[in-house]
């Protein structure tokens, strides 16, 4: 066992698969001798070669339908996108072409992109996005949003291995500020699909993702401490495919329910769980189910306006208690 | 085609050529526009489910393009490139099925015209967005480069399509990484109404290509041989590692954008003057003056096309469409289907007091 | 009064504006000599010159960008996607240049991006598409979605008048299928951000909007004949801002309420409307809000699998009996 | 610049300048640097919130075309282009502010750097996602044209940024409608850590214009006088109806891409060769060779740039960030602000028993 940070774990499951399966490439912007603007591909085109690991032009819509193109006859492409917001440049490419292949076309495309998503880092407008709520509603695209280091490996693995594209975003405000102990020889590999009770609790559920698992289980330890209500943490870790049956068991154990995303509230995730939670367990609900989400604007950049403007974890325990 | 490879007529005659081949030509030729003849036919009968597009006029450029690619080269066809398609080995019956909907084609119903693929006989169809196949082509073509095969891919831009963002970012990194790659472009006057010099401030399409630091060729895409070599020569640069070539094809799109276009945008006496330009015509008296076939071979070749279009449609004009039940799998790999909605499976309740 | 069509609606609503303010102009591909695919620019170019009725190059991204460059300055352009699927090729100037540029920069962007959306016409997956949910989580954008042929006319008129960037999608199905009386003298105006009651009722509400309006209208008059229930259909007009106060008026009335869109479920708009009804009116639901959408695959050519994966006025009549 | 512009200083004595326009391309390339080092010590005490791009060594491209535009013309920048924005008015107070994201800073704190416009004195700020700014600034030069202004629009954009569709879309709309915009290349090897090779295979950035139908133009990226008299060039060209300029301004980015970058993908000794090729360094030179300008004026000027900037910065230093209270308005017109969150304003309940 040894600590590796969410950052590291993410590379190293790149790193292991690149090893495991010769059909996997990297490509991207910047991710060659620099290793990207995080150092996540840190090391890998010393290691794997220029050909596995592709610098490409300032070209979004060129590294996704390059991607897509290779993975047809093969191989397995994982894309950077250097800030994930610069995915949109892509949404063409990825709504119309990639996610559409299998079904109109009975195409195989087994892309990952990946990149820093997330804000609480001062990023501004444009380097803080979660554009989860862009691509929710496209079938044929998967959605992943690790937590924890080792769901960060686990997931990128899985990812990469998947039949299908996958969208891997990443909090690069988690990048360095969390480390896990991982077991050196096994293989850490978390399934696609799959949502992850991070706390247990009775009273309430916060049904969250990404960062906000890690506000959520603040507000839980202090609702415990001050107000002794155990609250369930559930954490996502996928958005699509989405976990329906963890979330209606949690819901149905505690009748109270918060869902939790550091996106805008209108047209975010949170819509989207919350009625499903209402066709499936409304009668189980003591209350009606809450949105706690950022506020319907662009994130600005000043620290007083982005801390207002995002959900905080003193929210998150104020929301549980007036629930 | 079955007609015997003897050593008489395999002796090379133009463009490297034997008889054989070049009287395949004209067949791939008159079965594209024969083909789409009866679509015409079966759109009027209302058995064309969606939009008809023909590519009346540009069958040379299609066919002789994709004449010179490989068995192993993949292409990615427009909208105008049946003929492409069919070379590539695509069959009239699968493009009826097609455009008619039928459960047995391509896409079991799902996607329109020659939007349908076959990574094994070499074409990979089109989604609808303009110039997104060149980034996916440049892609296939990666592939080909990292795993060294000596294969090419192919992809068609129409004058429109290389206005797109998509079209810059793909032909310009496949530049940058040297992949095998062809870049055709078919010139054939406008993007639906737009002539070409609302598209482009630039003399010529192969400017482009020196922005792009890759060579440029140009040819009458209305010479099916003159079309056959130009995009040859850019094909053996690209299996020799040369990199990408954009090559402009100078056509005309005679038929309107789509069957119901009226053209009003056209000049007067514009499409009457393409007209007596016509690649079929034109190829069918090189043929005979050359002496490289004779008039028999010809209505050979014609009768033989009509023989294969009569079949293929009495075998696919009757099939039902796909059944409904299938409208939901496929689109992952896990689970096989999607759902069904909750309200197709409901009992109905007493109505509301 | 004379009987125009949707789609004359519409042309109508573009020309009056054309000639009461010489700050609108009209940018698109194929706008000009052809009045666009379906005809609604038919005559402009002629009338107000080449330079009010701009043809350009196969480019969404120009289109938009210098719509909005113009709109800076002063201007009032409209833009067409000759289909609105396209829109997903400018989706990166949408959503983080002009949605954003009155927060970011206060930037005024008055612009309008208009074309013909929806299914039910053959089209298949690339000539039928409702990209409302792609844009409902954008703060900065609003989206206009007309039933009928005055709110076609009087809602173009409003989104070219607005000082802020409108998504005015159109609905093909409707363009020449619908007529109405509409006033000569009078201007038609329709407010942007207020729904509509299309139909009185006291049993269930069917929110909606766009061409499913017509499919819930139809659902409540064999609902009436069969079951003697009436059923209330909310028609939104605008999903952005969207018309809250509508909803909870008309759920408070009935007490039961269906969703129904055209676009997919998960990840559509119909989620956000849900959890807006479980936030203000939970206590006043005898059952579960429901959806009823399309369901969650891209959308085949073949009739029977078209008609299959989109809802049709049995869907509704079948959910409301059930629900 | 305060210096009276007597009839002897007046005379033009280089590219059409007088003494007293020469020596204020100097001032601004020493405001441009200076500022930027005041910057560096601000971040280093941490009192830069966000990021710090330089553009050490650039600042003559910066400047030089800025200063080719009239009053009324309007220019968009990049990161690097502190220095055009600095000629078209913006002032290093403001500039102060946004990096510090003072509540009095253009854009009251919610946008960095660079980031910030005021279309009156002429420069509109980009957005981060490159390329995006090439069809808005031809949408501005677009309004020239239909209200028939000789006004012309400036947009920057980077040997990366030239690989985006957006460009492409933009620069290719521009050209067709010959509009009144001037597209601006800077050179400068690297787009982050790329180098130009792997962003095109063109041997020249210029090469683009061709593909564009537009003439391009290249100059000395480190000599402001060249570099002032090339954009010069197409800006005229521009306001007289010509349509648009790719002008590519060949420098050098001697920092990182920003403050934490160690350039370790850069080879050993090129900075230090570009180093002694330091555009201020030069042009300081050449004013003094020339006699266009005496020691005693630079001196002066470099006073002046302290002073200006002591000041700003006393003035700044110590103003607040923007109240969390202005963080929801302006999104739209109508209406003024989104509202709170429930969740901020609750009184809690008592704990669930
Ligand atoms: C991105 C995008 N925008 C708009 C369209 C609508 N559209 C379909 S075909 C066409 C014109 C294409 O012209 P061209 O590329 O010259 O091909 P041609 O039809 O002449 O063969 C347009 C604008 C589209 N398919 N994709
Ligand atoms: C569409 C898009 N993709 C990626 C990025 C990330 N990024 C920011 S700056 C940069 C390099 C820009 O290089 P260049 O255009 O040459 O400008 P320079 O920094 O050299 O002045 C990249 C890739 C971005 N801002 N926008
Ligand atoms: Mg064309
Ligand atoms: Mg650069």
């Amino acid at each position: 066992m040894t600590e590796v940070t969410y950052l590291e774990a993410i590379r190293q499951g790149i790193w292991e698969e690149m090893e495991r399966d010769p059909a996997v490439f990297l490509i991207g912007e910047d991710i060659g001798t620099l290793g990207g603007p995080f150092r996540v591909t840190e090391g890998m085109q010393a290691k794997f070669g220029a050909e596995r690991v592709i610098d490409t032009p300032v070209s979004e819509q060129a590294i996704i339908g390059a991607a897509a193109g290779a993975a047809h006859m093969g191989h397995r492409p994982v894309c950077e996108m250097q800030f994930i917001d610069f995915i949109a440049c892509a949404y063409d490419m990825l709504t119309n072409y990639v996610a559409t292949a299998r079904y109109r076309a009975g195409l195989r495309t087994p892309i990952v992109v990946r990149g820093p998503s997330g804000g609480y880092v001062r990023g501004g407008p444009f380097h803080s996005q979660n554009p989860e709520a862009a691509f929710l509603h496209t079938p044929g695209l998967k959605i992943v949003c690790p937590a924890t280091a080792r769901d960060a490996k686990g997931l990128i693995k899985a990812a990469i291995r998947d039949e299908d594209p996958v969208l891997f975003f990443e909090h690069k405000y988690l990048y360095r500020r969390i480390k896990e102990e991982l077991p050196e020889g096994e293989e850490v590999l978390t399934p696609i699909g799959v949502a992850r009770v991070a706390r247990e609790g009775s009273t309430l559920t916060i049904v969250t993702w990404s960062a906000m698992v890690w506000k959520a289980l603040e507000a839980a330890e202090q609702l415990e401490r001050e107000d002794g209500i155990q609250v369930e943490v559930l954490d996502l870790r996928t958005l699509l495919p989405m976990d329906e049956a963890a979330i209606i068991a949690s819901v149905k154990k505690t009748s109270r329910v918060l869902v939790a995303h550091e996106d805008t509230r209108t047209g975010g995730v949170a819509g989207e769980i919350i009625a499903r939670i209402n066709e499936h367990c409304f009668e189980w609900l003591d209350a009606p189910a809450r949105r706690v989400c950022a506020h319907d604007v662009p994130l600005p950049y000043a620290p007083p306006l982005e801390d207002f403007v995002l959900p905080q974890t003193d929210d998150l325990v104020a929301a549980a208690r007036w629930l | 085609m079955t007609s015997p490879d003897t050593p008489a007529s395999s002796a090379p005659l133009a463009a490297g050529l034997n008889r054989w081949q070049l009287l395949e030509l004209y067949y791939w030729m008159r079965l594209t526009r024969s083909l789409e003849e009866r679509l015409v036919l079966l759109h009027r009968q209302g058995k064309v489910v969606g939009g008809l597009f023909r590519s009346l006029g540009q069958e040379a450029d299609a066919v002789g393009s994709a004449y010179a690619l490989e068995p192993g080269d993949i292409l990615s066809p427009l909208i105008r490139n049946l003929g492409s398609m069919l070379v590539k080995g695509a069959t009239p019956l699968e493009v009826l099925r097609q455009y008619m909907a039928k459960a047995q084609s391509p896409t079991a119903g799902r996607e329109l015209n020659i939007h349908f693929n076959d990574l094994e006989r070499g074409f990979l169809g089109q989604v609808s967005p303009l110039g997104a196949m060149v980034p996916v082509m440049a892609g296939i073509a990666l592939h080909f480069k990292l795993t060294k095969q000596p294969r090419v891919g192919l992809v068609y831009v129409g004058d429109g399509a290389m206005s797109t963002g998509a079209f810059h970012e793909g032909i310009n990194f496949a530049a940058v990484q040297r992949l095998p790659l062809v870049v055709v472009c078919e010139n054939n006057g406008y993007a639906y109404s737009t002539p070409a010099r609302l598209q482009t401030a630039a003399a010529h399409l192969t400017d482009k290509a020196i922005g792009y630091g890759i060579p440029g060729l140009r040819a009458d895409g209305n010479d099916v041989i003159a079309t056959y070599e130009t995009t040859r020569v850019a094909v053996d640069r690209a299996r020799a590692g040369g990199g990408p070539t954009l090559v402009e094809l100078v056509t005309y799109r005679r038929k309107g954008h789509a069957e119901h276009d009226d053209q009003r945008y056209v000049p007067a006496g514009e499409i009457e003057a393409w007209g007596r330009n016509d690649p079929i015509d034109r190829y069918r008296a090189r043929l005979t003056e050359t002496g490289w076939a004779c008039g028999p071979d010809l209505t050979l070749t014609d009768e033989r096309v009509a023989a294969e279009l009569d079949e293929a449609l009495a075998r696919c004009i009757d099939e039902p469409f796909p059944d409904s039940s299938t409208a939901l799998t496929g689109v992952y790999a896990d689970p096989l289907a999607a759902p069904a909605e909750w309200y197709r499976s409901l009992t109905p309740r007493p109505p509301h007091d």
